[in-house]
């Protein structure tokens, strides 16, 4: 395509690069904004200034030694990285099963399922909180983990069901005829294959649990895991008042790890994607 | 946090809290000499659950709490196992989906018309108040004829469930001085502002002389707009009818004359009179604040949690006396001598059962006590409030913005708002979208009446 | 050869869909030791589920259907029947290299030292010039390569069968035939027990020891592929096999003195002695079947009879020559280049003692 | 001789290998099926459809948060239909859905743009594009209230310094502004889930179709019409479908934004949902206008539910 020169071509360039700076002004212009109110003094904040005019670390101060935001970060962390692997121990063996077995009634199964993708979440807090309380996950990290799964199972056995139908039909039998039982096939040969999407899934789910407010709010206290975006929101609407410098500094410490990770799972997220694309 | 509290206190963490407290002018009840001293055994080994919600105002509340806690275990050699938590977790559903499953907290503060719902969890106060020395409970009695008003519906009305230790009568007005000059008014003169017809005539002077575009501000947002200056206006022109239900808790007041001349009149401000911003559905008062220390405005009426930003924003104005506190006016033409409601932040035990039972209200209420000593309740009242004991009120006044002097003026007959199991839905959840129909164009009365039946149906059932 | 017995199904019956589908029914094969043996038949006869059901990937209806080396396996899982599968679609583990991929059953097997496990895969990798391939992965390899590769996951199990499932219908035609060499060579030399599946009858032909051809779930004929070919044991496996395909005619039989005679529209021919001795007279809807080698263009004779060349196909070193007379087409084939040209009419001579008859029901007599 | 036949695979008892539960099986395996079933099936029954059917039981109740529950029949809905707020909700809830329409629109663009060869530094923007989408929506929430504050947000001040406004819209306050302030939030916040999906669909179409499309003379538009437009239409739908779905249940940002404010105006369903269940406490109530989310996502999806079926039903026969 590059050797072709005609006026098309020019046009061609043109509409992508403005579509691209298009949509990253929309993400950056906010962002170094932002970023850059983190390093200004209390004062500063209600001026619409781009530079600090005096670069200040209080609120960073503030953030790590008042609120010590970092033990809350350190909670998400824990709760979306829990989250993330209990997701994969229940969604990949059932979606398997769905995916490559054939059991009469998976039809139905598998509609009874993605209407739990429809079904607001909002709505199951409460009888959540109430059973965790009963059963004592309440205020544990076991509770968030669990919890979260109602994120994340329907879409990733809808995800995982697609790849592994997807798969040759004798890989498995193959595995079998070789020496392996039904689990080792499972385990030993789909299971391994099977790994760009399970990536993607973690990653997926951990963001959940990082991000989460509601089940976090709800189902934590004070003195358990409560998870950053619950100080988060607190901050940003349960106090007097608005501190917006401590604010953003909390944005980026929150906000830059899942980033991060979801840079360093690119090429798993591209395959994942990809695999349900007719 | 409360891994802290599990080592022993040390000199350290002593100096550690008591510097941070001194840095804003607080004193507590943990001395040098207790840390020391052989600690109290009356208590030990009784562990009690304290949910702590005032500590969410501001940093300064929260080191405030964690010193009066640990003070208290010094002291009895009790241990305390604190959660920190927020407002909304007794507005929302936290507290009471907790209560409901029986994650019950020993001891708890909150805001008194807020625990109405937990009623049937919470024991009577009556007879550790009754055992209080008079040297504490003399200068808090004041208030024990308002928790009736505020429990009137109950049938144990005249029991005391939540006890409070701070009081926030709503709401002083706070003004910049600076304004004053620029616009040519005599500050002397025109302060404290007597009814609404003379701050109409302020805010037209600060309005003309261009001095502040929207020199004033009424609130829209849900949860200012049912409590704070509204109800005091329309106090002014009814006592009976200034709280949002009737005697006995039966029907809604709010569509009644009082109400709807004093919600027009609190609209108008915004559409008649364009004082107001047209953010003014979704204002709040926190907000307003801001924006009278920017200059922006002029005169805001403001609780008087609010002292701390100023403190923190702009400490040197206030202490050159360039921000002042003055009290809440009446209505034109409808003084009945009363203009103020009041918030309160109180106490609750719950009740306990099982063999320990006794010793954990026991403890629980002597862990009130602590907040009730007279350092503590200065404290608190420096940065959260207007402490429950009247005799600390005098030590506290002459600050330069006279905040106590404008708030203490206020609390003459104040009124209370209700304390229902459905008082979060009944004056805020479903207040506030009609109050923001009519700042939108609707008509007031109509608004009421929409929400006063809605209202009336909660009643019934 | 002495037969031991290396794998023996007996009256193996599989359906599917709760009993509505049968694919397999009745079932019988016996595979000796050492014994390469072909399963043909059309799609769908029921080939492969007889060899999922020996490999145990499926679950036969009856409980002693399948038996190795006199051991009854029937319930037994596919693991513990030491057979090695060689898939139509190749089926590599894409995650792992060639050499893992060779190694696959023996270290799931865990019975054999690493060292033992090397040297086999050494010599499979000797065996299938596969070398220089031992460390890439799957995705690099081409299809032959990837076929060799399944063989050589096969070889170093040291199986009691190899059971291969259309292993070369992937390939294409080149391939197919080299492989299919390697294949024979290579089962010669180890002579282990195979049961090779096809569709193709060329493939069966040059491959197997015997050759079991079925259709619609049954064992039609199990034989040498001498037999198979010269001996079908009906209609269906003597149209099967054979290309160009046998040619057919209704006729019936009736005596002339001594001599039984097959009448039809088209001819009258005398039966030889041999054959005619397993014929009644007066039978009727006869069928006679006769493989175009033995139809013959030639001289007028007693029992030629007219037809008229319509095409001419060169196979190489035969030629296929399509013939018509009344109606119906007939197929010779002959030695060289053909004797005549498109349009002509020529003499067509049965070489009787080829012919077969078979009855109504399709059953060579 | 050559095998003139068709190679294809025997598939007609592949696709009929199918057994019940208790049927007959290969060995281990209906233990292995059980027992790798069982973790989704305790999830599906114990986290979603009890808690569900409970919801609607709940919905025919009286259902305070304490106290004891009142039968009430179809009261709640009969409630909620007539409510002064009901169309004014259910408007906001279709406004609120127009940010699936806004997210395609921003992934679609941001998706083709990075699709091109001659696009440097592929993967710095990449990174900078899931942004808004890999932090939690409470902190973009936060992020756009400081941003969109009408008095210090920086948004405001340009728009007026560029003339564009003559004065700070005080979109919080204003029923329309503040309907679309949140569904723009919205939008803002998780278009890159699309993006994600459609970029690999993108990534999937061979180059030799946009060079043949090319030989013939085809411009840009038709190269999209005719060959990209096809490849990623099933990726799209599926995307949009989900989003659909995702974006009608988001309810940290338009709480934190407007608190479903202005009156009802911004109470989108979710949002009205979690104002009866967690402020009022009024559980039949909450659930009614749960189920009648559930509806409304239904209703939304009809035109795209036969397409959806039959990407169900092909996920269902590949398996």
């Amino acid at each position: 395509m590059a050797q072709v020169t005609d006026r098309s071509s020019f046009v061609h360039k043109t509409l992508a690069y403005a579509g691209l700076i298009f949509v990253l002004s929309l993400i950056l212009i906010p962002y170094s904004y932002i970023a850059l109110t983190a390093f200004k003094p209390p004062g500063e904040v209600f001026e619409v200034e781009w530079l600090p005019r005096e670069w200040s670390l209080e609120a960073w101060r503030y953030t790590f030694k008042t609120v010590e935001f970092q033990k809350y970060i350190f909670n998400s962390f824990i709760a979306g990285l829990g989250a993330a692997i209990l997701s994969i121990f229940i969604a990949v063996p059932g979606a398997y099963i769905f995916g490559r077995k054939q059991l009469r009634g998976k039809e139905i199964f598998f509609y009874i399922i993605t209407v739990a993708l429809l079904f607001p979440y909002v709505l199951l807090i409460v009888p959540i909180t109430i059973t965790w309380i009963r059963i004592g996950l309440y205020d544990t990290l076991p509770g968030l983990w669990i919890a979260y799964q109602i994120f994340i199972i329907p879409f990733a056995l809808w995800i995982l069901r697609g790849f592994f139908a997807e798969l040759p039909p004798s890989l498995e039998e193959c595995a079998m005829v070789y020496g392996c039982t039904q689990f080792q096939a499972f385990y030993r040969v789909m299971l391994p294959l099977a790994r760009p999407v399970i990536v993607s899934l973690l990653f997926m789910t951990f963001l959940i649990g990082w991000s989460d407010f509601l089940f976090s709010n709800m189902l934590t206290t004070g003195e358990g895991p409560r998870t950053a975006s619950v100080i988060l929101y607190v901050t940003a609407v349960g106090g007097e008042r608005v501190e917006w410098e401590v604010l953003m500094v909390m944005t980026l410490m929150a906000g830059i790890p899942p980033v991060l990770l979801y840079i360093l799972a690119q090429k798993q997220l591209m395959k994942t994607f990809a695999v349900r694309r007719r | 946090m409360n891994k802290e509290l599990d080592r022993t206190y040390s000199r350290r963490d002593f100096l550690k809290i008591t510097t941070a407290l001194a840095a804003v002018g607080l004193t507590t009840s943990l001395t040098p000499d207790l840390l020391y001293g052989e600690a109290g055994t009356d208590l030990k080994g009784v562990t009690i659950d304290y949910w702590n919600m005032i500590g969410v105002q501001n940093p300064v509340v929260k080191q405030l709490s964690e010193s009066i806690i640990k003070a208290f275990e010094q002291r009895t050699g009790a241990k305390v196992n604190t959660t920190w938590d927020t407002y909304g977790s007794i507005i929302g559903p936290k507290y009471r989906t907790n209560f409901l499953a029986g994650k019950i907290p020993t001891v708890f503060d909150a805001i008194s018309s807020w625990t109405g719902q937990l009623r049937s969890f919470l024991r009577p106060l009556n007879d550790f108040v009754g055992e209080w020395d008079s040297e504490t409970k003399e200068p808090v009695s004041w208030l024990f004829p308002l928790i009736k008003v505020q429990n009137r519906g109950f049938s144990d009305a005249d029991q005391i469930y939540d006890l409070p230790f701070l009081v926030i009568p709503q709401a002083p007005v706070v003004t910049r001085l600076d304004h004053w000059k620029k616009a040519g008014l005599d500050f002397e003169k025109n302060w404290p502002i007597k009814d609404t017809d003379h701050f109409l005539e302020l805010l037209k002077a600060f309005k003309d002389q261009k001095v502040s575009e929207y020199p004033y501000e009424v609130y829209g947002k849900i949860w200012d707009a049912g409590d704070t200056q509204l109800n005091g206006w329309v106090r002014s022109l009814d006592i009976e009818k200034s709280d949002f239900l009737n005697a006995d808790w039966t029907r809604s007041n709010c569509d009644s004359e009082p109400w709807i001349r004093g919600v027009q009149f609190y609209v108008d401000l915004f559409r008649k009179y364009h004082y107001s911003s047209p953010d003014s559905p979704q204002s709040t008062d926190e907000d307003a604040v801001e924006q009278l220390i920017r200059g922006q405005k002029s005169i805001v009426h403001a609780d008087i949690l609010n002292r701390g930003t100023f403190l923190k924003r702009i400490p040197k104005e206030v202490e050159a006396g360039l921000i002042q506190w003055g009290p809440h006016f009446p209505m034109a033409g409808g003084t009945t001598g009363s203009v103020v409601f009041q918030a309160m932040a109180s106490f609750s035990i719950t009740k306990q059962t099982g063999p320990d039972a006794e010793i954990k209200e026991r403890a629980a209420w002597e862990f009130i006590k602590e907040w009730f000593r007279a350092e503590n309740q200065i404290a608190l009242a420096k940065s959260s409030g207007l402490s429950a004991r009247r005799d600390v009120w005098d030590g506290l006044k002459g600050a330069p913005d006279h905040y106590i002097e404008a708030v203490t003026s206020m609390l003459n007959n104040p009124g209370v708002w209700s304390n229902h199991p459905k008082s979060v839905d009944i004056q805020y959840n479903l207040f506030a979208p009609h109050i923001q129909q009519a700042m939108g164009g609707a008509d007031v009365a109509t608004e009421l009446k929409a929400y006063a039946e809605e209202v009336n149906k909660i009643l019934k059932t | 050869m002495v037969k031991i017995s290396g794998i023996q199904v007996k009256n193996l019956v599989k359906s599917f869909q709760k009993g509505t589908v049968q694919a397999c029914k009745n079932v019988n094969l016996d595979i000796a030791e050492g014994e390469l043996m072909v399963l043909l038949g059309p799609s769908g006869c029921g080939k492969t589920t007889t060899l999922r059901c020996i490999a145990g990937l499926e679950s036969p209806d009856n409980d002693d259907a399948i038996w190795i080396k006199g051991r009854n396996v029937t319930r037994l899982p596919p693991k513990d029947r030491n057979l090695a599968f060689v898939f139509q679609d190749i089926t590599l583990f894409p995650h792992l290299n060639v050499r893992k991929n060779i190694s696959f059953g023996l270290d799931m097997r865990k019975t054999c030292s690493k060292e033992e496990i090397d040297r086999r895969v050494q010599e499979a990798a000797r065996l299938l010039h596969l070398e220089e391939l031992l460390d890439r992965k799957p995705n690099q390899l081409s299809g032959g390569q990837a076929q060799r590769v399944a063989l050589g996951r096969a070889i170093v199990m040291e199986p009691d069968a190899f059971l291969m499932d259309e292993p070369l219908a992937n390939l294409d035609a080149a391939l197919r035939i080299e492989m299919r060499t390697e294949i024979k060579r290579i089962q010669r030399k180890l002579l282990t027990s195979t049961i090779f599946v096809t569709h193709d009858q060329e493939e069966a032909l040059t491959l197997g020891d015997t050759i079991a051809v079925m259709k619609d779930g049954v064992v039609q004929q199990v034989g040498t592929p001498y037999q198979i070919y010269h001996q079908p044991a009906n209609i269906f496996v003597g149209t099967f096999i054979g290309a160009p395909p046998i040619n057919l005619f209704p006729c019936s039989i009736q005596s002339r003195g001594t001599e039984m005679i097959a009448i039809s529209d088209l001819f009258y021919l005398p039966i030889p002695e041999a054959i005619a001795k397993n014929l009644s007279l007066g039978s009727q809807n006869l069928t006679l079947g006769i493989r175009p080698e033995f139809v013959t263009i030639g001289p007028k004779l007693e029992n030629s009879f007219l037809a008229r060349v319509t095409l001419i196909e060169p196979l190489g070193s035969r030629t296929l020559i399509f013939l018509e007379a009344k109606g119906r087409e007939i197929r010779s084939v002959v030695q060289g280049e053909a004797p005549v040209a498109e349009g002509e009419a020529v003499h067509v001579t049965f070489q009787m003692e080829r012919v077969f008859f078979f009855d109504s029901t399709g059953k060579r007599i | 001789m050559i095998d003139t036949k068709p190679r294809t695979r025997e598939t007609q008892f592949v696709s009929t290998r199918e057994v019940g539960l208790w049927g007959r099986m290969l060995q281990g395996d209906r233990w292995l099926i059980i027992l790798f079933l069982l973790p989704t099936l305790a999830f599906l029954i114990f986290l979603l459809w009890l808690p569900f059917l409970q919801g609607i039981w709940m919905s025919f109740h009286n259902w305070p948060f304490i106290g004891k529950p009142k039968w009430v029949g179809l009261q709640n809905y009969r409630d909620f239909v007539t409510a002064s707020y009901f169309w004014t909700t259910i408007r906001a809830t279709l406004i609120y859905s127009l940010s699936t329409v806004f997210q395609l629109g921003i992934a679609l663009i941001a998706a083709l743009a990075l699709n091109q060869k001659f696009i440097p530094l592929k993967g710095i923007w990449w990174g900078i594009m899931l942004m808004p989408y890999a932090m939690p929506p409470v902190v973009t929430g936060a992020i756009w209230m400081y941003l969109l504050d009408p008095n210090l947000g920086m948004v405001t001040h340009y728009l007026i310094k560029l003339g564009i406004l003559s004065e700070p819209i005080y979109w919080a306050s204003d029923p329309t502004w503040a309907k679309w302030v949140i569904t723009l939030v919205v939008s803002w916040t998780f278009w890159p889930f699309m993006f994600l999906i459609i970029l690999s669909a993108l990534q999937s179409i061979p180059e030799s179709y946009y060079e043949l499309a090319e030989v013939y003379g085809a411009n840009l538009w038709q190269r999209f019409r005719t060959v990209t437009w096809p490849h990623i239409r099933g990726a799209v739908l599926a995307a949009f479908i989900i989003r659909i779905v995702w974006n009608l249940e988001k309810i940290d940002q338009p709480f934190q934004l407007t608190g479903g404010g202005p009156g009802y105006e911004t109470s989108v369903l979710s949002v009205l949902t979690y104002r009866f269940a967690f402020l009022s406490g009024d559980f039949g109530m909450a659930f009614t206008v749960g189920i009648f989310l559930i509806a409304f996502m239904m209703i939304l999806m009809i035109p795209f539910l036969r397409r959806f079926q039959i990407l169900i039903t092909q996920a269902g026969k590949r398996g």
